[in-house]
């Protein structure tokens, strides 16, 4: 069903965890349909230094989880922000049809956390 | 790696004996059983024992009252699509669960959607429970048919079908029982029971995948869902699937043996695995009934974990089990089963269900009990739910 | 005593190889190929290896296409039903021939008597051949279907499937064939047919019985004729018969190796019964068309004679071979198929057909060729028709 | 399928043949229903002397003709008249229930060829 690499994720998650005082922090998803995906970022000269995921959500949710963090790792926020779902889906080569439409949030919980950091730089500045 | 199979609510290994049984159908009696000549008189003498060893499992009256099938699912698409069409003059009403198997309700919406039947789900309560003052006050005039199934296939809850037989009885309505989880792994007997009809399946109970059987009463009037050939006494078209139905005969001459004592253990083992994972495991819903239930079956939810990590993490320990999770069906909503006792839909996503069959053993028990609240811990650990209530 | 088997028409002894590949799934990988588990995923890799063997052995566009049925039965009455009740809002006209399988036939009756659609029956020759432009004329506004089958069961005729399917597609018409004689035991392309849907079974050409499939063409929509499961992309409900579908997958594997040698093998063996028999027996009648025939199939009329004494004096002898009698099959009237070509009773009465295999041997043919003329002789003498005219 | 006795008496049927200047005879069934029975007796002192039949049918039309000859032979006509369709298929163990209908014809040709027997006798007389 899953690829090699969406097993290696699940099984050893890269980045799992909270992060104290994070710079932008974002969840996305809801219990009821059954994924939930939180992620929080620290930033330095524009770049993501560090980066936490916390997942509920079925093994493709956890793989694309930790598969996101580990490509956003050390980029800059532009960057990030051009991985879509389906690179991170690409990056674990491919996923199960029926896993496309609920579990890819990866992207988007990201794209979030970058924003609420952002928000949160306007409010400072 | 230690592989423990725990999935027997989804289907069993084939019994040696049954694939035993079954190789000479292949290779030597292979002929048609509707056929004259040596090859198909010996078929067909192997096709009617089995049928026999069928009736005695559940204590037919008659062999003939058994039809065989390609599975449980097939018995309750003729049970009932081929009851409601032979008998839609004398009314469009059936009465269902809001727990049965997509065998039933999906055929029941069937023909509430396409057929112009109406269609009653009856609630459950908390254990899964259908209510027989309830069923009762849902039959009306124009009720031709109950079907309400023995032994829940997730949460192992069993039916009062007794009562609600009798029920349906005193008021002339046919009752149709799926009785796929029940039949071979605990005592069913049809005659006991009171119901018109009954599906099984043989892969439920060491026999082989493909092949299951109706139980129809004499007397009770159907259309075939097989239109074909005249096999089965014209009520199911098709060459008789030999070695199948040879298998389903084996496995349930097996099932007989001993059966009380195969019942004791194997409820001994669920009584233990469910003992094990409340006394090591916090912040868990117990599904189903405590004592009304298959002997076989486990079913929990735990908080704040989704149901197919949770299978997945098991799978890399080597044991193999199963969940109402959506996302083990690749639909949205979790089992119908669980959100039908009320279940919210967070809780309901993190289902697991253990199924034993007397193959277990007490050791596997005890890994799982071992292997459990370390993986459950993990994932918790993963949950954005559980980080936010600790 | 000999035994020669020539009722391959009827079934197929199971290819050894074929239970070879399937016994691990009964044993070992016994999952549900459904499970998330280690078990389910190994099994169904073993059903998606099938699907890909039988999409090759019909030169299918993709592996999708490939319903997974319990065998041609139920394929033509996927196909029939299922296409009709999902389609029924573009018409009720659905076309057929007077010479189908009863897997078609009675279907079609259904829909009619059942579920008012409108059914018409294009007569045959005296080959057993519906005629392209008849059928042309025939679709109306109202037609949605036409099923016609490939190969005859009784008497070996081949329709002109690739013409009868390009002019369904030209009106707008979808076409299905029942194929169940043909697949395996010649080259069928449903690519090169044009055909929508095609039915098959395993147990035809040396594969297990109580399994087959339905080609559905992508893009064609129909409703499932097994309500449940999300199996088969929710296109059949019912546990996979993992077991028999593995079987399957490697019998389309063992036809399609040097099918075209096998074809000639049998061919051959064939046309040496029809000449032994055409030369020994005298006032027969040759049944189905002489070119346009499946590679197997041998069928006659014997004047003055009944077909089950025949079967049963064929046997006494070690030969397996059917009948079209209606004596065979417990009803009062001989094959339809017969009597569509324009036989009457007391003549259809008198049918035997032999059906060969690539198991078969040239001596056994020679035995058969042996044999018969005697056993004719002494029913002959035994019948009051026959004294009548000499 | 069949009993025994109904493949013994099949296999090697007794009295089959046709007769020369029978007493009595009469055919029963019609080819398009697939059975028909010709039995032809010989009668001397109110007792079948000899009996004759033959049979285009299948195995149960074969063998129940076979019996109702055996069990006619040496039996005066009453006796003979008393013999059914039911007595000859008990005395071949039985036959399957669906060759019950049609092929169990062999009393009726059996008191048909007495009738017309009687008949000959009321004319010759
Ligand atoms: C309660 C119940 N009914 C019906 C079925 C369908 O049986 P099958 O898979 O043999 O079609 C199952 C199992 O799949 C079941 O558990
Ligand atoms: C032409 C044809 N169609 C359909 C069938 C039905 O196939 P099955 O017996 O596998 O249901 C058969 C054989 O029985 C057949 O010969």
């Amino acid at each position: 069903m899953y690829s090699e690499k969406v097993m290696d994720h699940f099984t050893n998650p890269r980045n799992m965890g909270s992060m104290e005082n994070p710079d932008g922090k974002a969840q996305v998803g809801n219990p009821t349909c059954g994924d939930i995906m939180e992620i929080a970022i620290k930033v330095e000269e524009n770049k993501i230094k560090d980066i936490r995921f916390k997942t509920f959500g079925c093994g493709a949710a956890v793989a694309t989880s930790s598969m996101v963090t580990e490509m956003a790792k050390g980029k800059t926020l532009e960057e990030a922000e051009q991985l879509t779902n389906k690179t991170v889906a690409e990056a674990l080569d491919g996923l199960p049809p029926v896993k496309m439409h609920c579990s890819n949030l990866a992207a988007d919980a990201l794209h979030k956390a970058i924003q609420d950091y952002r928000e949160k730089q306007t409010k400072k500045g | 790696m230690k592989r423990v199979y725990m999935d027997n609510g989804a289907t069993t290994r084939t019994h040696p004996e049954v694939l035993q049984a079954m190789e000479p159908y292949f290779l030597e009696t292979y002929g048609n059983p509707s056929s004259v000549h040596n090859f198909g008189r010996e078929a067909l003498k192997g096709v009617e024992e089995a049928r026999e060893q069928v009736q005695k499992l559940i204590n037919a009256h008659d062999p003939q009252e058994i039809i065989f099938t390609s599975g449980g699912t097939e018995s309750d698409n003729l049970a009932i699509i081929g009851f409601a069409m032979a008998n839609r003059k004398k009314g469009k009403h059936i009465i269902t669960s809001a727990v049965e198997h997509h065998g039933v309700l999906h055929t029941c919406e069937y023909l509430e959607k396409e057929l112009g039947f109406s269609v009653t789900y009856l609630p459950v309560d908390k254990f899964g429970l259908v209510n027989v003052e309830e069923f009762q006050k849902t039959i009306g005039e124009d009720t031709i048919l109950a079907t309400i199934m023995m032994g829940n296939n997730e949460i192992g809850t069993i039916q009062p079908i007794k009562e609600l037989a009798e029920v349906a009885r005193e008021q002339g309505v046919v009752f149709h029982t799926d009785a796929v989880q029940a039949v071979g792994n605990m005592p069913v007997d049809v005659q006991d029971l009171g119901v018109d009809m009954l599906a099984l399946s043989a892969h439920k109970f060491h026999g082989p995948k493909g092949v299951g059987a109706l139980y129809v009463r004499k007397g009770v009037k159907l259309h075939p869902h097989m239109h074909g050939g005249a096999q089965e006494k014209k009520r199911r078209g098709s060459t008789h699937n030999t070695t199948g139905i040879i298998g389903l005969g084996k496995a349930a001459e097996l099932a007989r043996d001993n059966l009380s004592e195969k019942v004791e253990k194997v409820t001994k083992l669920r009584d233990k695995l469910i003992k094990g994972i409340e006394e090591n495991i916090e912040e868990i819903v117990f599904n189903g009934h405590p004592e009304q239930r298959l002997p076989g079956n486990v079913n929990f939810c735990f908080r704040y974990i989704e149901g197919e990590s949770l299978l997945l993490s098991l799978d890399l320990e080597g044991i193999a089990a199963s969940s109402g999770s959506a996302c083990t069906s690749g639909s949205l909503d979790p089992s119908h089963v669980l959100l039908a006792t009320g279940l919210s839909h967070e809780v309901a996503h993190g289902s697991l269900r253990l199924t034993l069959s007397y193959f277990n053993e007490e050791e596997e028990v005890d890994y799982v009990i071992e292997k459990l609240p370390g993986i459950i811990d993990k994932l918790r650990q993963m949950s954005p739910l559980y980080q936010s209530k600790s």
